[in-house]
């Protein structure tokens, strides 16, 4: 056991003004997640204490905060690689509902508009559609996404225009319009080459160092790009 | 606020959004869930979906049949079991059109592969069976249908935590919710309620299930009155990763992973001779428990290996990403190296609300519907899984169920009147949450769980007798007393996830009750329910279902008939 | 806001503000240009450009166009594909060799005053 | 919505030709290269100038949007910015047509 100093910013919008920072020491075992440790000091110290959490593995993507400047699960953080002194905020750029927890509509809503589902009107075979392994593995990264919003929240293009699409929903419009099965290419394609679109990340690779599910955001976003212009060409020949 | 919708669905896993999806294209429908949709648990199973698809080696349903009922020791109803093997392949096409992107074999086709108690002809040696998409199967399928709700114009309501289904002269008119966000109460009128509530494994200390798996609607409709099925039945994975529960998916059995104990010693060699490593979880479990009772956990510790170093690298690598990135992170291991850890961990309950085939809820032993109320997925008991669930069955119970129940209700919702909710229930949900708030006393919230979940982790998993199981009755019930001394600190109304806690413990607490007592009066060993002083089967007296019934402060049992169609009962060998 | 320290986000800064400023210069540019036709005034603003002054300002604009072109191949070489893990690597090689480039570009203004 | 993808490819593009033009315009400043007459030059030196032009008001156009968030001003300051580079084309060409 070894006791640990979590810093966290703390911030009721509906009681308090402005975020204030709050100290605990709390004892971890080594291999304890960060999680273990906030629920520690919530059933223990303090009962106010509110983030969320739910699978504690790391797939369901829920207690995505900033630990030590750089965004993460709590859950899939283990104590014993932090240094004593933890640091804990809400993910940037979206609004905080109450302390770690943040108001992620606005998130989920980015994606949505890229049409984020399979688009296949032609009368499917009796049995599964063929998909070859290769035809596979173009999307077998960008499918692992869990939305945990850590990706959004650490791009500077978000941070200043909400009105970007942002790492996440271009993700998953990748995911689809390379799914060799997806027929609205064009569709797709016309949600995301908007000014607010593709052309608004600048390859700044916050995103891919913030994802805890190590996708290559931004490699996904630079082959959109590369399909657009190409298919910009094809078309204007 | 008060809402109208034609059906309300509580739940967003598998189950949930497989019914939302069949239901809105005939009305309205609502989906509620205390998480985000895609955070639901579902999203953790990672091994696979079964289904005789036979793409990579022959196999029929017939066989899938067989081995469910022989899985479930034979307490699983043989008609329901036939609907759902007969549906599957049907179900796994339909996924994959909705999108879900399964591995491939290299001629394209969704690939296949083996998993614990699933053979071919009739249990001769195993099958590859199970469908995938590497080890994130349960998040390939749930996002699949998650998205493909967007389109038919399915309303979430994210974050809202069910206090009450209120029922009213048999007859369910909706759900009481709260939102989480900003502390106000919702009224949900439906003419249809589909409970898809997921699993509660959070009555054990360990367990693979998420921090949500609280159980609360079963606890609801048992403190309504009605029955629970088959409690005492609660399956223990083998293999989670020691110490902290998380799963390691029984794929990687199916390709070639072994267990091993102290004298590197695979010993499900003894105790399933046909097919070792894949029997069925509850043999597995109970072999790991006993080699480490009998001293041969490894150093002497209270666990044993898993060896995955004898999968070929690439396999590892392509097919289980996610576990091999879990024992890196968490056990500092590299599974393709070293061996793994393992020690068995609470993972899926097989009881709960009992259904007919198309998730209509039933209130007694005897058949008797409540109208307008449909559960499905691990919150219901159908029962397919009978006492113990074979792997990558529970996906395709949720999916298959799921639609049954979907349909079901758009067909009862035509002539259905829609249920009104009246002031005074929901004046009682409102006290229900002022009460928690306002209480006083001495207890943490935390202890008091902690306290509960130990004692039915000691007394009630793997294996249990009548003095342990009947000192976690007189346990649970100073839980309950000591329950109801627990203060908050937490008073606000903007996102009081103390106030959550609190009401998900009381259903803890209520479903702990039910799970020890269902066990104490199962006088037999059966699938997941092992009784020390009752090691056997015992067909004649107890090939029957359990009902349990809420009475005052205690359970009362009643029973019901086993449907046996294909298989008759026999020894369980593997 | 640990995020703006790394590499790629640093680039990313240095991108936006050079080019910004680059962008501004175009109007002196210009400017200095028109005076081709007036050659009083060339030969003042010739003069001007004696100031040590405005010789560092040269060098100064010397090291923007680098930082703006150096970046500027990092990011196509990117756009055309090279991998994700490199961002770094052509962080740093674009630095180094930008460092270089300017130390050598920036005698030929500077050497006369240093 | 076509426009935005030319945009972002001509971004690029004019870049490599700015770069070219930069170190042929750095060579013969500074290290007395050729004298710049004749047409060749004056094809070169247009091109130098509407690539400059084109790159660095197109970069202006794409931060604006970035922290400017109403669509009215968006509209303001994008006439503003294409109406300067269209003058500063104008006075270019005029002195280049020395």
């Amino acid at each position: 056991m070894k006791t640990y100093n979590f810093k966290i910013k703390r911030f009721n919008p509906s009681e308090e003004s402005s975020p204030q920072w709050q100290e605990f020491s709390v004892q971890m075992d080594p291999m304890e997640r960060l999680l273990d440790g906030l629920i520690k000091i919530k059933d223990n110290s303090d009962g106010t204490l509110t983030f969320r959490r739910s699978c504690a593995h790391g797939i369901c993507g829920s207690c995505a905060m900033k630990i030590n400047g750089k965004n993460g699960l709590a859950c899939q953080t283990l104590i014993k690689n932090m240094p004593e002194r933890i640091t804990i905020e809400p993910l940037a750029a979206y609004p905080v509902i109450k302390d770690l927890v943040v108001d992620m509509t606005q998130f989920f809503m980015k994606s949505e508009e890229v049409l984020p589902y399979l688009i296949n009107a032609e009368t499917p075979p009796e049995r599964e559609r063929l998909q070859s392994k290769d035809e596979q593995q173009k999307i077998l990264e960008s499918i692992t996404c869990i939305m945990c919003g850590s990706c959004t929240s650490s791009c500077p293009t978000y941070w200043s225009d909400k009105e970007y699409l942002g790492p996440a929903a271009l993700l998953k419009a990748y995911r689809f319009i390379f799914d060799s099965r997806d027929r609205a290419f064009d569709e797709r394609l016309g949600r995301i080459i908007h000014a607010q679109g593709l052309w608004r990340c600048h390859s700044i690779y916050n995103c891919v160092e913030a994802c805890p599910k190590e996708i290559d955001i931004t490699g996904h976003i630079t082959e959109l790009k590369r399909l657009a212009v190409k298919n910009f060409f094809k078309r204007n020949k | 606020m008060i809402h109208q919708f034609d059906t309300v669905i509580i739940g967003s896993g598998l189950a949930g959004l497989r019914a939302a999806i069949e239901a809105a294209k005939y009305g309205s429908v609502a989906v509620l869930t205390k998480l985000f949709p895609t955070r639901s648990h579902s999203t953790s199973a990672q091994g696979g979906i079964g289904a005789a698809l036979g793409n990579e080696e022959p196999d029929s349903p017939e066989w899938h049949l067989y081995d469910t009922v022989k899985g479930s020791d034979y307490l699983g109803d043989q008609d329901a079991i036939e609907i759902m093997c007969e549906d599957a392949i049907r179900t796994i096409v339909e996924l994959e059109h909705l999108g879900v992107p399964f591995s491939r074999t290299t001629e394209g086709k969704i690939a296949q592969r083996r998993f614990g108690g699933h053979t071919r002809n009739f249990g001769e040696a195993p099958v590859r069976r199970a469908c995938y998409s590497a080890d994130r199967t349960g998040h390939a399928v749930l996002s699949a249908l998650y998205e493909q709700c967007k389109p038919l114009g399915i309303n979430f309501f994210s974050e809202f935590h069910v206090l009450d289904i209120v029922i009213e002269n048999n007859k369910c008119h909706g759900v009481i919710a709260l939102q989480i966000e900003n502390g106000e109460i919702h009224v949900f009128n439906a003419k249809s309620t589909l409970v898809a509530s997921g699993g509660y494994g959070k009555v054990f200390k360990t367990t693979s299930n998420a921090f949500a798996s609280t159980g609360d609607c079963l606890s609801i409709l048992f403190n309504a009155g009605l029955p629970l099925e088959d409690m005492e039945f609660f399956q223990f994975h083998p293999t989670g990763l020691y110490g902290l529960g998380i799963l390691i998916t029984e794929g990687v059995r199916g390709e070639g992973g072994v267990l091993i104990n102290v004298q590197s010693e695979r010993f499900m060699e003894r105790y399933a001779p046909a097919i070792k490593d894949l029997a069925p979880r509850d043999m597995a479990s109970r072999a790991i428990m006993t080699e480490i009772k009998e001293g041969r956990g490894i150093d002497g510790k209270d666990y044993v290996h898993l060896d995955l170093t004898r999968i070929p690298n690439q396999v590892l690598s392509e097919r289980f990403p996610e576990i091999t990135t879990f024992c890196k992170i968490y056990m500092g291991i590299d599974p393709s190296e070293k061996p793994i850890p393992v020690l068995p961990t609470a993972h899926y309950a097989m009881g709960g609300i009992p259904t007919d085939a198309d998730g209509r809820v039933l209130n007694d032993e005897k058949a008797g519907v409540i109208k307008g109320l449909y559960a499905a997925g691990e919150c219901a008991c159908v029962s397919v899984h009978g006492a113990n669930r074979l792997g990558c069955n529970s996906l395709l119970d949720t999916v298959v169920f799921g639609r049954r129940a979907g349909i079901a209700m758009a067909g009862e919702n035509k002539n259905a009147e829609r249920g009104n909710i009246h002031r005074d229930a929901i004046d009682n949900a409102a006290s229900l949450i002022d009460l928690t708030i306002k209480r006083k006393g001495d207890q943490r919230i935390g202890d008091v769980r902690s306290e509960l979940q130990t004692d039915m982790m000691d007394l009630c998993s793997v294996f249990r007798n009548e003095q342990g199981l009947k000192e976690l009755v007189s346990k649970i019930s100073i839980i309950e007393d000591k329950a109801e001394h627990i203060t908050l600190k937490d008073k606000s109304k903007i996102f009081n996830t103390e106030l959550l806690d609190a009401i998900e413990f009381g259903h803890l607490i209520n479903l702990s009750k039910v799970i020890a007592s269902s066990a104490l009066q199962r006088e037999e060993s059966r699938g997941a329910h092992f009784r020390d002083d009752f090691p056997q089967r015992d067909d004649a007296d107890w090939l029957k279902h359990t009902f349990a019934f809420k009475k005052e402060r205690v359970v009362e049992f009643k029973h019901k008939p086993v449907k046996i169609t294909k298989f008759q009962p026999e020894e369980r060998k593997y | 806001m640990r995020y703006r320290l790394r590499a790629g986000s640093f680039a990313w800064m240095i991108q936006r503000i050079s080019g910004v400023a680059l962008t501004i210069y175009i109007f002196f540019h210009l400017y200095y240009l028109s005076s081709l036709r007036d050659p009083v005034k060339f030969e003042l603003l010739r003069k001007l450009l004696d100031d040590p002054f405005v010789k560092f300002g040269e060098a100064g604009l010397l090291l923007l166009v680098i930082a703006h072109s150096f970046n500027g191949i990092r990011l196509i070489l990117l756009d055309m594909g090279v991998p994700t893990r490199m961002q770094k690597t052509l962080f740093f090689i674009a630095a180094l060799t930008g460092g270089i480039i300017f130390f050598i570009g920036s005698w030929p203004i500077l050497g006369g005053i240093l | 919505m076509r426009k935005e993808v030319f945009e972002w490819f001509f971004l690029r593009i004019t870049g490599v030709i700015l770069l070219a033009g930069l170190t042929l315009h750095f060579y013969t400043m500074h290290y007395n290269g050729p004298a710049q007459t004749g047409p060749y030059w004056r094809a070169f030196n247009f091109i130098f100038l509407l690539s400059a032009i084109y790159h660095g008001f197109n970069g202006l156009l794409g931060i604006m949007i970035e922290y400017v968030h109403s669509r009215a001003l968006q509209k303001i300051f994008e006439g503003v910015l294409i109406v300067t580079a269209l003058a500063l084309t104008g006075i270019g060409i005029y002195i280049l047509s020395v």
